[in-house]
């Protein structure tokens, strides 16, 4: 029998939701073990960084590599695991465009943290205290990770052999993947995995009815006609900008496309695409008008790049 | 900063004002030297994407031409582009790039004098601006490992 | 990475004098890809051009860039010029270092170094052009001629000479235009309506040219070679077919007092009617409005009267629409004379006998209100046997070269208010004229002339603009009179000339409607809302689109001759055309990459053309070639990148943007 | 009840007194209240502004900026000081480097200016706020018979006026308004000379002279105006343009707020204080 197939899992800046959908895969994992191993799973089994140094180089077959680089920490674990592995698979959102994380990236790492550790209605800090990367306790010194400004993809520190979006990529597609894996029918270096090629409208059953917006809505604020097209209606739908793959199940539930997918087909940049397709579809003819109806398009950026800043051709916000 | 040499990026549709900025050219009105044109045959084919490509790459300003709402070559081609401007330079702004630097305007092919003005202006506003070097300053804003363990 | 060569123009010293051309060759030369670069003294001559082809074959060039004039001077030249070498034209690009560099640069560093971004730039695009071939249409042998003033009628006859179908659209109920209203021309001083009466018949009999009058062209569907035109009918209520012209419904209906139009409200017309004795098609119209029938329900006398039994009251209120097919365009849509009711202080609208140049010329009319005589109103109302003016003020620009309103000069003002200025001295002994001019522009053939006579025959020419028209008198004489507050800027004095009438020269603007006719016709408008040339001086007659040419007033003031020219020319434009029997099409067409398409319809509705339809089976959008104008909008809207143009790909542009941003 | 800022302008406080007087008491009978500026300074006039023009615009903005404190708008009865202050206010939208300059003068005195301020009327108060019904339903003694020339001025209409510039019509509505007749007065925007008459005066009684004759030839009563400058040349100077061209002329001249008080029955018009004495037709319904 030939050797077990080596499999890594790992978290970086995420939420663990990409864990969870690995275990949505059920009772399937039981047939995942008899060919795989799994050598390193830090969020569910105890593992040690150091375990994984001590491996040789490649020893590790496949890394899926959930979270974006958000920290020290991250960044040298990506460059420990790509250095042991043979394939590393960008693994959800978050790792192949920075994901929710990344919305970070229009603030200043300044205004974080004060955010996070003084400001924010439930923090009692009176001391201000917030985290240092160095600190000297009784029992000697620790250390923390130092946190980064600005929030990248895993692409962005080491080379990655393939990209699977998501957030987080569907049972049914990791599944999938995990098959190819074991019978080593990956696509060539580069490509995306656990995907479509085309965008989400592909998949979404509501129909166009080819209207202009008049409009503009935030899905709380109406109940929208049931079979119609979203963004149509006024809300603001990234479905026709954002890769397909995930069957447009938000569509089913009501919710727009968030794109967590990212840029669909040979769009550069997925947030000026769907700007591009949402502004020409407005009913203006002036700039005035435009900006009367835009004006209820609350905070563009945040919208079009939900999970994409960090694949962004703009990337962060930088203050003049 | 007052030698600072702004580089604008100009997108013209070629019925209204890359005719009219020809016509600047016919009729020897003399304008800087910082701005580049490309001609597109309709304003409607400026895509944001090359917007944000051109300020990534190192474009200070990026100036969009059109037909006067209107007069449109292609009856409203510009209509899909001033759709598209308002959201596009709110968004510039949450970038930290200042709207301004992103401008579209009207030329008519009767308007070389106008684009002649325009085009000083948005020098004048850019210049006032300052350099963008987006790619220089977002390399300095990302930390690495290196940054880390110094 | 192909062979490119570049190729940099002095245009004698157009370029050369401003931009550094040996340099911009030697920077060309080290550029990626490039393995030829060279300059020439005038590169579109036929010595710069074999330049160019000798290149092509002796260093296997696959693209070329030419730096030189403005793509929309010479790229067809340039095209061309490859096509002979055995390389597709469109794997070729125009750098523009003349328009928009040297004559436009004062600084000649700075001149250069722009040349090389602009030739970088196309360098970097021409990369990756690709072969496209033009495509060609037939020509349908019919040509549309919208409007029937003078210019309209002239193109429509020189079309039908040479057996080909015209369809002439009028949209009021005769053809012949404002020339119809006037009295004589200037400077020759013939009757209008001899000169252009038999021109309207002539054009209503003629074989080949159908007549639609009271009608409007409601929509333009297609391209060069075959529009499809929705002519609409508006309703007449007579069987034009039936009617005999008669006229006996003109005398009998019982409406009387309907201001007319064709006089400007100065004369009435009944609720049957044509418009002047003179028109085109000679046939009533009923005007539903105020026509007892129609609205009181009762009368019909005209019905009674009618032998012919041509009266239908029963047509369609809404009309009714043909559609006709044409190969090419002409429009002649003429003008409209400004009201100046906004120049309060020149009392038009305010006090009597103040009257706008057209409404005069009815004036001086045989077949006008007053039956040629000028005379002063009679209790307000325009009419024969009034008090003839002891003085008149012919008042120049009013709107025409003036900030406030027209910036530009209306070109014939200065020309009738001479004509009238004779037709007073000659029609009322005795009566003043003067005539307040900023300049006179007596430009044309014998205008000057004219010019010299009138000042022979005793007509005050007063130079300076009027600052006012008031009825409040000061001093004896101005009583119940109007006063003319001028600046004589010849005496350099303010002066108050008393006068009984004032006939304001007033601007020719575009025709009411002249807006939405262009947006039907896709075609531009200069800022001033006339109708735009293709090039001021050599394409006046053609236009942006593609079998579309102008002439007449609709493309900016003129005058009788220069209109009928113009009118001829257009038609010798339309025949080319229709003569040679088909037209090239730009190739730089939408298109779909199937792959990439999810169908999610957003380019759709986007196009003013529908050249993009849904194939539902594939579930994909399909650009029509045909139908595409290539303006790639809905390929700056595609989400996903799956709609791209020949030509204008983004990954073209998207180099020629690198290519700017790497220089320096 | 309405509430402005006032800027009564050196005039009301002058020559025009009964301007004033009736001005606040036709707006308490219209329940307006019209609050005097506080630490107010004249507008700069006509005149300044050509010669020194940062000082000028400098001086109207002060009062702007006190205005703008209270966020009231603000009202100037005198045509001049509604020109000069309503020019200041376009000025500084249109010209940054004035702006900046009289930003700087302004900051000197502890002051600033964001442009909000609306410059208004006294008339166009009166006419487009509380408007033309409710000034009718006040009226307890009609003008009748009474024919009046409506004499609108320059200043008011031009450049920034709310009445047409070459054919002004608010003051006829009023006039009707109040009972009264106005006459064809195609005179009512050209200027009364204004200053002219201090510096160049042939000039200005000549100016006088056709906007008497004017409303002579027309048979008007009396003249009402919206500017005290224009009241006192057409009143003060009657006399002048008499002796100078041998006219006759006896017109009286008032101030729009004056024939208000008259019809609206209010105790103190102040008309007494004119110098060309009533007319006949006005002196009965000043006694009636």
């Amino acid at each position: 029998m030939a050797e077990k197939l080596r499999l890594g899992l790992y978290w970086a800046a995420s939420c663990g939701g990409c864990e969870i959908a690995v275990l949505e895969i059920g009772d399937r994992i039981l047939d995942l073990i008899q060919v795989a191993d799994i050598v390193f799973w830090p969020c569910v089994m105890d593992f040690k960084y150091d375990d994984v140094r001590a491996m040789p180089d490649g020893h590790i077959d496949v890394v899926l590599f959930n979270g974006a680089i958000r920290n020290s920490e991250n960044e040298s674990i990506a460059r420990l695991l790509r250095q042991k592995c043979k394939v590393l698979v960008a693994f959800g959102s978050c790792a192949v465009e920075g994901g929710i994380p990344a919305l970070a990236n229009l603030y200043a790492l300044q205004s974080l943290m004060a955010r996070a550790f003084t400001e924010s209605e439930s923090t009692v800090n009176p001391a201000g205290t917030v985290p240092a990367p160095g600190h000297h306790v009784p029992e000697g010194e620790i250390e923390l990770p130092v946190i980064y400004r600005t929030v990248r993809r895993l692409q962005d520190v080491v080379p990655v052999d393939y990209f699977m979006p998501g957030c987080p990529p569907t049972e049914k597609q990791i599944w999938a993947v995990l098959q190819a894996i074991v019978a080593g029918a990956l696509p060539p270096v580069g490509s995306h995995v656990g995907c479509g090629d085309r965008s989400v409208c592909d998949e979404c059953k509501r129909e166009k009815r080819q209207v202009r917006i008049e409009r503009f809505h935030r899905p709380h604020e109406i109940v929208p006609e049931e079979g119609w097209c979203l963004l149509e209606q006024g809300i603001v739908c990234m479905g026709s900008a954002t890769r397909s793959g995930c069957e447009a199940r938000c569509l089913d539930a009501n919710q727009p496309c968030r794109g967590c997918y990212g840029p669909a087909g040979r769009s550069m940049d997925q947030g000026a695409a769907t700007l591009s397709a949402v502004g020409s579809m407005i009913a203006a003819d002036s700039i005035e008008k435009a900006e009367q109806i835009l004006r209820d398009f609350v905070d563009p950026a945040g919208t079009v790049y939900r999970f994409g800043m960090s694949n962004s051709l703009l990337v962060r916000r930088l203050d003049e | 900063m007052s030698d600072f040499e702004p580089r604008i990026v100009a997108f013209l549709c070629s019925w209204c004002s890359y005719t009219g900025a020809d016509l600047a050219g016919t009729s020897r009105k003399k304008y800087r030297s910082n701005i580049i044109p490309i001609r597109v045959m309709c304003s409607g084919r400026v895509d944001p994407e090359w917007i944000l490509k051109a300020f990534r790459d190192g474009a200070d300003g990026v100036l969009v031409c059109g037909c006067h709402p209107g007069d449109c070559h292609y009856i409203n081609g510009n209509h899909k582009t001033l759709g598209r401007y308002p959201v596009v330079r709110r968004m510039l702004a949450q970038f930290g790039i200042h709207p301004d630097r992103y401008r579209l305007e009207w030329v008519s092919a009767a308007e070389g004098d106008r684009y002649a003005k325009v085009v000083d202006a948005m020098i004048d506003t850019v210049r006032a601006l300052g350099p963008l070097r987006w790619k220089d300053r977002l390399a300095a804003a990302t930390d690495t490992l290196a940054d880390a363990r110094s | 990475m192909p062979r490119i060569g570049v190729f940099v123009c002095h245009c004698g010293s157009n370029i050369g004098s401003v931009v550094h051309v040996p340099e911009v060759v030697q920077f060309a030369s080290g550029l990626p890809g490039v393995v030829h670069a060279a300059e020439h003294k005038y590169m579109c001559s036929d010595p710069g051009q074999e330049m160019i082809r000798q290149a092509i074959r002796e260093h296997g060039l696959e693209r070329v860039v030419v730096a030189s004039c403005s793509p929309l001077m010479h790229e067809a030249t340039f095209r061309k010029t490859c096509e002979e070498a055995g390389l597709n034209g469109f794997l070729f690009q125009m750098a523009n270092i003349r328009e928009q560099v040297s004559w436009v640069t004062e600084d000649k560093a700075r001149a250069t170094k722009k040349a090389m971004a602009v030739v970088q730039a196309a360098v970097h695009r021409v990369v990756g052009h690709v072969p496209l071939q033009v495509g060609t249409v037939p020509v349908t042998p019919a040509t549309l001629v919208i409007g029937g003033g003078v210019a309209g009628i002239e193109a429509a006859l020189q079309v039908a000479s040479s057996g080909t179908r015209v369809h002439l659209v009028e949209r009021e109920p005769s053809i012949g235009g404002h020339m119809a209203r006037f009295d004589k021309t200037f400077p020759t001083l013939d009757c209008a309506a001899c000169i252009l009466t038999p021109k309207m018949v002539q054009a209503n009999t003629h074989p080949m040219i159908t007549v639609h009058a009271w009608s409007e062209v409601v929509e333009v569907s297609g391209f060069v070679g075959s529009f499809k035109v929705r002519i609409h009918h508006k309703a007449t209520y007579v069987d034009h077919q039936k009617c005999t012209g008669c006229g006996a419904c003109l005398q009998k209906c019982p409406q009387r007092k309907i201001p007319s139009e064709f006089d400007y409200g100065m004369m009435n017309r009944r609720a049957i009617y044509i418009p002047f004795a003179q028109a085109v098609p000679n046939k009533p119209i009923i005007d539903r409005e105020h026509c007892q029938w129609f609205q009181a329900g009762k009368c019909r006398i005209c019905e009674k009267v009618c032998e012919a039994k041509a009266i239908d009251y029963d047509q369609d209120p809404a009309g009714w629409t043909e559609e006709v097919e044409v190969g090419n365009i002409i429009v002649a849509s003429g003008m409209k004379v400004m009201q100046p009711t906004d120049m309060k202080h020149l009392g038009y609208g305010r006090l009597p006998d103040v009257y706008t140049g057209i409404e005069f010329e009815r004036l001086c009319h045989a077949s006008g209100p007053t039956e040629g005589h000028i005379v002063c109103k009679t209790g307000g109302v325009v009419k024969a046997g009034g008090r003839p003016p002891k003085a008149i003020a012919l008042v120049h620009c009013i709107g025409s070269r003036d900030q406030q309103h027209h910036a530009y000069c209306s070109r014939v003002c200065c020309m009738y208010a001479l004509k009238y200025a004779h037709l007073v001295k000659e029609h009322v002994p005795g009566c003043e004229v003067y005539d307040f001019y900023i300049d006179m522009r007596c430009f044309g053939k014998g205008y000057e002339e004219f010019y010299n006579r009138l000042l022979r025959e005793d007509v005050r020419f007063v130079r300076g603009k009027v600052a006012e028209v008031t009825d409040a008198a000061l001093y004896p004489g101005e009583d119940g009179r109007m006063v003319v507050r001028v600046e004589d800027t010849l005496v350099g004095a303010v002066r108050r000339i008393p006068v009984d009438m004032v006939v304001l020269c007033s601007a020719l603007e575009p025709a009411e409607g002249a807006k939405a006719l262009a947006q039907t016709l896709h075609m531009g408008c200069s800022s001033d809302g006339f109708y735009l040339e293709r090039h001021p001086k050599l394409a006046p007659v053609s236009t942006a689109s593609a079998g579309i040419f102008v002439a007449g007033c609709c493309q900016g003031p003129k005058d009788i001759p220069d209109s009928v020219a113009q009118g001829a020319a257009a038609a010798a434009q339309a025949l080319a055309m229709i003569m040679k029997g088909q037209v090239e099409v730009e190739p730089t067409t939408a298109h779909v990459i199937d792959d990439l398409c999810s169908g999610c319809q957003i380019c759709i509705p986007l196009c003013p053309y529908e050249a993009i339809h849904r194939d539902e089976a594939r579930r994909k959008a399909y650009v029509e070639p045909a139908l595409c104008k290539g303006c790639g909008t809905c390929v700056g809207a595609c989400p996903s990148g799956a709609l791209q143009q020949w030509g204008f790909d983004d990954t073209q542009i998207l180099a020629e943007l690198e290519g700017i941003l790497a220089a320096r | 009840m309405r509430t402005y800022a006032y800027f009564p302008g050196c005039s009301l406080k002058a020559t025009a007194t009964p301007y004033e007087t009736s001005l606040l008491d036709v707006a308490g009978a219209l329940d307006v209240e019209f609050r005097e500026l506080d630490d107010w300074n004249c507008c700069g006039a006509t005149a300044y502004f050509s010669i020194r023009e940062t000082l000028s615009h400098a001086i109207s903005a002060r009062n702007l900026a006190i205005a703008e404190k209270g966020g009231l708008d603000l009202v100037a009865p005198c045509s001049a000081c509604y020109l000069g202050l309503s020019k200041t206010n376009h000025y500084l939208q249109e010209f940054p480097e004035l702006k900046r300059r009289v930003d700087g003068a302004l900051a000197a005195g502890g002051l600033a200016y964001g442009g909000s301020v609306r410059v208004r009327h006294a008339l166009e108060v009166f006419v487009q706020d509380v408007g033309i019904d409710a000034i009718e339903d006040r009226v307890r003694k009609p003008l009748d018979d009474l024919k009046v020339a409506g004499y609108a001025g320059c200043q008011m209409v031009r450049p920034y006026g709310f009445d047409d510039a070459e054919v002004p019509v608010v003051l006829d509505r009023l006039t009707a308004a109040l009972g009264g007749t106005p006459v064809d007065f195609p005179l009512a925007s050209r200027c009364c000379g204004g200053a002219q008459v201090m510096t160049n005066q042939p000039v200005a009684l000549a100016m006088c002279r056709e906007l008497l004759a004017c409303a002579e030839g027309r048979k008007a009563d009396v003249i009402v105006t919206t500017c005290p400058l224009c009241h006192m040349n057409l009143d003060l100077f009657q006399g002048k343009v008499n002796a100078a061209f041998g006219t006759s002329f006896h017109i009286p001249v008032v101030f729009f707020t004056q024939l208000m008080a008259l019809a609206f029955g209010l105790q103190r018009t102040g008309i007494d204080k004119n110098i060309v004495p009533a007319s006949p037709t006005l002196a009965g319904l000043m006694a009636g």
